[in-house]
């Protein structure tokens, strides 16, 4: 089979994944779920990035995947700390809870 | 021409912000009272410094101290500054009154007296910039400096009611500006079409020659902006709040000075920039100005508040310089002036004098009070002196301003007689208000045994009030030498809006020397840009 | 005609101005005797000064009409100079000697009157610059610097009207007084500005001295001489030809500016002529009906119509100066109590009874009366004007004279005595007998003063008790106020020989002779007189004559006033006696000299019988003489005997009795349609307008509504992560949808 | 051989997605995580760039999955933390818009018509290229990259600070 194929089928995965992260970040309320959704979307994206380096070949797309790796890292990471400090503050867990800078 | 007559007006400027920033970041005046004392120190400076003006600047018509330094080249903004007989007694005005207040607040204001100072002393920059700026961005600049310390001095040390009357007086006032700074951007950019330079200096954009519809939307966006500052009667209402929530520093500096800015922007700028414009809006100011006249004094009569009727007061007086703007007479426009520095000493005297009673009473309410006459009778002389000044007894500075007022408007053909004489009732009107003030408070028994331990006026409130008294005599009787320098001015105006001459406005070189301007729109550009 | 410089001038208002001031600072911490020690010694020197201008003035070289001093210029503007400047001619000289001559007088009464007051300072400042107001309104040379003494009086006696502020309603009557007197300053000031309106409409240097008016106008005035006489059948006039009045009649568009106004001016003659025929009782039946006069009537009338409207900028037409004069003789009744500006004058009698006796009978509201005849040459131009003075001064006189009837309060007796006798004075200005009207007001000013002055002493010496119904019997107990206060009583009533008989005389002789006065001018002002004598020995026998009805406490300390009160009782008592002989009428081998002396200033214009008419000169005077005895005699009649009591008691349940006694109600009716409806519409104002609709619905409505469309796009920033995510997705898929359009 | 292999690491990925998405329970979404981010790690290897998939393992399931069980465990959310209440509308309209992006995404993926370069497929890229792109084209986007760890980490650390925070 060629690239090309082989381009649209990672485009289309990555479609209905980030699709997924998206759905699970509009319907879930738990911050844990929210966050794992978030690395979906971000995997994602990596698809979509493999799929095009495949197709046009160099290292660009790696490097650019590597980076969004690293984000994905520090976005769980801050996040984490996030929900673990907020739990800790006020037992709250629930996205609809933490309205304190609602305007 | 010396070297301070050189730079006096940017010592006048800059020397209390400069003195705003000592009592900010200087450490000695960490304790509050050290703070008063630079305060005074720098304000009394200044008012010495502003002494040199009616010394130095001679006689005769003319801008005087002119000073010019271009600023941003590329779009013609240059620090172009210079006074003539309109601004020079209004800025004295200002520097005479800023130490009074900070004699007067040292005792009334607690929190925080480094901030009062500091946003005072910037407020009498932006005063006195705005009142001797010449180049129209240079104005904006200043009248909006002028602005925010206000808004702060209501908005932190006012009353009650303080944040919203400050919103209201800072919004209010901003809408108009606003208007005013798309008005001075049009302007310049029309000028620039016709002399093919572009400059917001004042002398180069008189006698721009823009089609009547133009002026007309033009003269609305300024007067509109000068008309909320005086205020004229639709938009007058932001001025009882702000004086009543403000402190007695504040009512007494908006009272004295800031009103006034805006009877001298309608003479400084919009009637010589768009004379075809003021002559078809002359009625409209006239109805304005009686109607005001009328109005402020009927309200006041009701109010309860002293300060709410000191305001409305003001509504009334000021509707005198309005119609006196309104008659484009030289009597009208001279009395205009004339009634601004009358209004300025008596209201601020009378602002000064309900602080004091509030000091001591911590009250406002008029029916608080009655027969104080028995317990301070100092006070109550001196408070019936102004209220006479103020009701306009002839002999006391505040009949000048209003006969010449009253004259112009006789002499003002078509709607003249019918406003003098609508006027002229309005003379009633003070009297009704004012005498009712005087003896709801002073006269009649003692009603609240409060009221029998007031003291009376101390040794610095005295020496406060003694040379605004003095003021006051010596203007009503002796106008004439304010006047006389007043007239040329008055006459320039007329003849330019009435009687379609150019306005020569001296134009001033990069060097600040006043030189006679040629007419704007010829082919070549005014030699005294770049 | 020169006007002769003086140099001292100045310091006859200066020094009471001075010593005012001083007084009213520092007076408070010197000791108690000095303020009014200094107050009457700056009186002494400003009488001094000022007899000494008198001497000065007639020793000054022939052809002088004034002394002048030029002090500086007050207002420049736009054409207009007014100067402030002082001057001295006969009409000023008499009344500067008459104010410093009862004003020292009374400032010496106040020493005694005052001396239990603990802030004499106050008062004696006031009463200080009220004097220096006062000479600097009759010394003035133009509007202006009169206007400064016309409102500093106001002013002055407002604050003494609310001496005793402690007392509300002493406080509103001085309030009342400065209040009517402030509609009156409007009017005269809007009159000077229609005035300088015309005078610059007509062309020619803008002025408001008062000499330079009178050229302007004299042009006028000359034409308007003849105009008046053509009703008075021409023997009247031996300087009148027929064919002045025949190129009168036939008018012609070619007639020069001063002509036209001339014509124009007679245009307010029809207006007037009616009572123009009626002043001529016994000869001038066959001159009414006389042709040219009739034909000119008749042919102005069209023309008349359009010249008296108040805006009219035309040429400088008579029809201005109708409206001027009226303007400014409103002024003059708010300044002088007359019709329809009366009210505040009895209340005004809450003062101390010095300063009613000063201000509020002898100088202040004389003011009026001084204005109008020293504007006598421009209210002369206006036939209408003079009858309007002439008129209300009459009524004013008779309205004045039948309230007082009732009254019970010896003061207020006095106030409206005074106000008839002020009627009296603008019933002679206006029926062109100027001079009389200064007479009077020379004669008044000492009786009228001397009679406050006694009542003031007998108040005093019952303990401020002043219902004269709780008096009675004082002829023992207060020998000297009572010999005093008669001299005075009959002095007003007219009484020969004393000063009062001869002013009077001569006003009722002028008006009946007068063109502009007439019959029915007479009879009122007789009968009023009839009023004068009644309710003034009312007033003696119930307060000395009748048996005693002071309660019995008061009765033990009832004392004569001290003699720095009595003094100035016995020489106002001498110049009552005396002063009456300035003005002898030649009929009585006098010289008319006042008369004479005024010439130079109100002669010219005062419009008077030519040739004296001995008969009915002598006729009126006996009869006015009688009409006082018997009004004296009724009075005395009535409430000296205890037996009538009951049937005056049954007399006062009659409607007309209390009527008069509520003074007509005019101050509950000013009270009603003027006082109330100013304060409900202010309140209106208030509220609704300006709290609801300006700032409530315009100026915060904008502000809500901009909030409303504010608050909608608030939603959008809901700091909920998920919505914006839902946002996010949905621009997203926006933008892709239009990239994918293609497809 | 390929596809089969390809639908099935596919399958896994989307197993997985779901799995996080629909299960109550945050352990159980976090094991189909886990099995979702093998799956992508899978893919990537499938790609032809195994350093990638490399990567993917160490970080993805070494680090960040575990710290996700980690916190898990820490915060031992009771069933009473888990019961999620919110409307359905929002659950709806939220699908349909989902479902809507998915269409178009699908089109896109559909209808992309290719490139016009395509590059020779030997051109596979090497740890020598990527590191050569990475720290030679890239390395602005990697020092700041850096930066942005070190303040990661720093912020976590004052977020987790235990006292700060009572």
């Amino acid at each position: 089979m060629s690239d090309v194929q082989l381009a649209h089928l990672y485009l289309a995965l990555s479609a209905i994944l980030l699709t997924i992260g998206i759905i699970g970040v509009l319907i879930r309320r738990n911050l844990l779920v929210v966050l794992m959704s978030l690395e979906l979307m971000f995997n994602a994206s990596n698809l979509a990035f493999v799929g095009f380096g495949r197709l046009h070949g160099g290292p660009d797309a790696s490097a650019l995947v590597l980076f969004v790796i690293v984000m994905a890292a520090i976005e769980a990471a801050v996040g984490l700390a996030i929900v673990v400090a907020l739990f800790r503050a006020s037992g709250l867990a629930k996205l609809d809870e933490i309205n304190l800078l609602r305007g | 021409m010396s070297l301070v007559n050189l730079h006096i007006l940017s010592l006048l400027i800059f020397f209390p912000l400069l003195g705003a920033l000592a009592v900010a970041f200087l450490p000695s005046s960490r304790k509050p009272q050290s703070s008063w004392t630079w305060g005074l120190i720098v304000s009394g400076l200044e008012f010495l410094f502003s002494l040199h003006l009616p010394w130095h600047s001679g006689s005769g018509e003319g801008l005087k101290f002119a000073e010019r330094y271009e600023w941003i080249p590329s779009w013609g903004i240059s620090f172009l500054v210079g006074i003539d007989g309109f601004s020079l007694y209004l800025i004295l005005l200002t520097t005479f009154l800023v130490p009074i207040i900070f004699l007067m607040s040292r005792r009334s204001v607690s929190t925080s007296p480094r901030a009062f100072v500091v946003s005072f002393l910037i407020l009498e920059t932006g005063i006195v910039g705005s009142l001797a700026s010449l180049d129209l961005f240079l104005f904006y600049l200043f009248w909006e400096v002028m602005l925010i310390p206000m808004f702060l001095i209501i908005g932190i040390w006012g009353g009650e009611n303080k944040v919203y009357a400050a919103v209201k007086f800072l919004v209010y006032t901003m809408l108009g500006s606003v208007l005013m700074l798309v008005a001075i951007l049009w302007l310049t950019v029309r000028h620039g079409q016709f002399a093919g330079n572009f400059t917001f200096a004042l002398p180069e954009l008189c006698n721009t020659p823009l089609p009547l519809t133009e002026q007309l939307w033009l003269f609305a966006a300024f007067g509109l902006a000068f008309a909320i500052k005086i205020p004229a009667f639709p938009f007058h209402t932001w001025l009882p709040d702000a004086h009543t929530e403000a402190p007695t520093g504040g009512s007494v500096v908006l009272a004295s000075v800031l009103l006034k800015l805006g009877g001298y922007g309608f003479l400084r700028f919009a009637l010589p920039l768009f004379p075809d414009a003021a002559q078809v809006f002359a009625p409209v100011l006239m109805l304005s100005g009686v109607v005001g006249i009328l109005y402020g004094a009927l309200v006041s009569r009701v109010q309860d508040d002293l300060k709410r009727l000191i305001a409305f007061s003001s509504v009334s007086h000021l509707g005198f310089v309005v119609l006196g703007l309104g008659t484009l007479t030289v009597s009208g426009l001279q009395g205009a002036v004339f009634v601004m520095l009358s209004h300025g000493l008596t209201t601020g005297a009378l602002f000064l004098l309900v602080g004091m009673l509030h000091e001591r009473r911590h009250t406002r309410m008029i029916d608080q009070f009655g027969g104080l006459q028995a317990v301070i009778p100092n006070y109550s002389l001196v408070l019936r002196v102004v209220t006479l000044a103020s009701i306009g007894l002839p002999g006391l500075s505040g009949f000048v301003g209003e006969f010449l007022v009253l004259l112009g408007a006789s002499q003002c053909p078509g709607w003249g007689r019918p406003a003098m004489c609508a006027a002229a009732i309005g003379m009633v009107g003070s009297a009704f208000y004012m005498l009712h003030m005087f003896q709801a408070v002073m006269q009649g028994p003692i009603r609240h045994p409060k009221n029998r331990a007031l003291k009376d006026l101390d040794r610095v409130e005295m020496g406060v009030m003694a040379p605004i008294l003095v003021l006051i005599l010596v203007l009503g009787l002796f106008p004439n030498s304010i006047l006389a320098r007043l007239e040329p001015l008055a006459q320039r105006i007329v003849e330019t809006v009435v009687g379609d001459k150019e306005y020569e406005l001296e134009a001033v070189n990069a060097a600040g020397v006043v030189v006679s301007r040629t007419p704007v729109h010829t082919a070549e550009p005014v030699p005294i840009l770049r | 005609m020169a006007e002769h410089p003086c140099s001292f001038l100045f310091l006859i208002p200066l020094i009471p101005f001075v010593v005012g001031f001083a007084n009213g600072l520092i007076g408070r911490y010197l000791p108690r005797i000095v303020p009014g020690a200094s107050a009457c010694l700056a009186m002494a020197l400003s009488l001094w000064y000022s007899t000494r201008a008198v001497f000065w003035f007639y020793g000054a070289p022939s052809g002088t009409v004034a002394l002048r001093q030029d002090l500086w210029t007050w207002m420049s503007s736009g054409g207009l100079d007014v100067s402030f400047s002082l001057m001295a001619d006969q009409l000023t000289c008499l009344m500067i000697v008459m104010i410093s001559v009862v004003g020292f007088l009374i400032h010496l009464y106040s020493l005694g009157y005052m001396e239990h007051e603990k802030d004499q300072a106050r008062y004696f400042s006031q009463l200080n610059l009220f004097a220096g107001f006062m000479f600097l309104l009759v010394m003035a040379t133009n509007f202006p610097v009169m206007f400064i003494g016309w409102e500093g009086v106001g002013a002055c006696s407002y604050l003494l009207i609310g001496y005793y502020f402690s007392s509300e309603d002493k406080a509103q009557a001085g309030k009342k007084a400065f209040l009517v007197n402030r509609v009156g300053d409007a009017s005269f000031l809007v009159g000077v500005l229609v005035l300088l309106g015309g005078l610059s409409s007509a062309g020619g240097p803008l002025t408001l001295e008062f000499s330079k008016i009178k050229a302007r106008i004299g042009a006028l005035a000359e034409q308007r001489i003849f105009v008046d006489l053509i009703t008075p059948s021409e023997q009247k006039t031996p300087g009148f030809d027929p064919e002045d009045g025949g190129r009168v009649v036939n008018l012609s568009p070619s007639f020069s500016t001063p002509e036209r106004d001339a014509i124009q001016s007679r245009s307010s003659v029809s207006t007037t002529t009616s009572v123009l025929d009626r002043s001529w009782p016994p000869t001038s039946g066959q001159a009414v009906s006389r042709s040219p006069s009739a034909g000119v009537r008749a042919s102005r009338g069209v023309r008349s119509s359009g010249d008296s409207s108040p805006n009219d900028s035309g040429p400088f037409s008579a029809s201005i100066v109708t409206v001027v004069a009226l303007l400014l003789f409103l002024g003059a009744t708010g300044k002088s109590a007359q019709i329809p500006l009366y009210v505040w004058l009895p209340d005004a009698m809450a003062g101390p009874t010095p300063v009613s006796a000063l201000i509020h009978a002898a100088t202040m509201v004389t003011a009026g009366v001084y204005m109008v005849c020293r504007l006598c040459f421009l209210f002369t131009v206006s036939d209408t004007a003079m009858a309007v003075v002439a008129w209300t001064g009459a009524l004013t006189a008779l309205l004045a004279g039948i309230i007082a009837l009732a009254q019970r309060d010896i003061k207020k007796i006095l106030a409206y005595s005074t106000i008839s006798q002020l009627g009296f004075m603008f019933l002679a200005a206006g029926s062109g007998a100027f001079s009389a009207a200064i007479f009077h007001v020379f004669t008044h000013a000492f009786f009228k003063a001397l009679l406050f002055l006694g009542a003031g002493s007998v108040i005093h010496a019952l303990h401020g008790e002043q219902d004269i119904f709780n008096m009675g019997g004082l002829r023992k107990k207060l020998p000297w106020t009572y010999r005093t206060f008669l001299i005075g009583a009959l002095a007003l009533c007219g009484f020969p020989p004393l000063a009062g008989f001869f002013s009077k005389d001569q006003i009722l002789f002028q008006v009946y002779s007068s063109p502009r006065g007439g019959a029915g001018l007479y009879l009122i002002a007789i009968f009023t007189a009839i009023l004068t004598a009644f309710y003034m020995f009312r007033l003696v026998s119930l307060v000395f004559w009748s048996e005693s009805r002071v309660d019995r406490r008061l009765k033990k300390t009832i004392h004569e006033a001290p003699p720095s009160m009595l003094l100035p009782l016995v020489i106002l008592a001498a110049g009552t006696v005396i002063v009456g002989f300035l003005n002898t009428p030649g009929l009585l081998y006098g010289h008319e000299w006042l008369s004479h002396a005024l010439d130079p200033v109100l002669g010219e214009s005062s419009t008077q019988l030519k040739r004296p008419e001995p008969f009915l000169e002598f006729g009126l005077m006996i009869v006015s003489i009688l009409v006082g005895l018997i009004g004296i005699l009724t009075a005395w009649w009535i409430y000296t005997s205890p037996e009538r009591d009951d049937t005056l008691a049954e007399f006062e349940g009659t409607l007309a009795y209390r009527a008069v006694l509520a003074k007509f109600g005019v101050d509950e009716a000013y009270d009603l349609v003027i006082v109330r409806p100013l304060l409900a519409v202010s309140r209106f104002l208030r509220t609704i307008v300006d709290e609801t609709v300006v700032d409530g619905a315009l100026v915060n409505g904008v502000a809500r509504l901009i909030d409303r469309v504010a608050s909608v796009f608030r939603e959008l920033q809901s700091g909920d992560t998920q919505r914006y995510l839902l946002l996010l997705t949905l621009g997203t898929t926006a933008v892709i949808v239009y990239l994918m359009r293609s497809f | 051989m390929n596809l089969t292999v390809f639908y099935l690491l596919a399958a896994a990925v989307l197993v997985g997605g779901l799995g996080v998405v629909l299960s109550a329970n945050p352990v159980t979404s976090a094991v189909f995580l886990l099995v979702s981010l093998l799956g992508v790690a899978g893919l990537f290897a499938f790609a032809g760039s195994g350093f990638l998939a490399v990567t993917q393992v160490l970080i993805y399931i070494g680090a960040v999955v575990t710290l996700f069980t980690f916190v898990v465990m820490l915060l031992c959310l009771r069933d009473g933390d888990l019961t999620e209440t919110q409307l359905r509308s929002q659950k709806i309209s939220s699908l349909l818009l989902a479902a809507l992006l998915l269409g178009n995404l699908l089109a896109v993926a559909a209808f992309w018509g290719g490139s016009n370069r395509l590059a020779p497929s030997t051109s596979l890229p090497t740890m020598e290229s990527l590191a050569a792109a990475v720290f030679g084209r890239f390395s602005l986007a990697f020092e700041l990259m850096s930066i942005l760890l070190l303040v990661a980490i720093v912020g976590v650390i004052a977020l987790a600070q235990r006292e700060k925070l009572e």
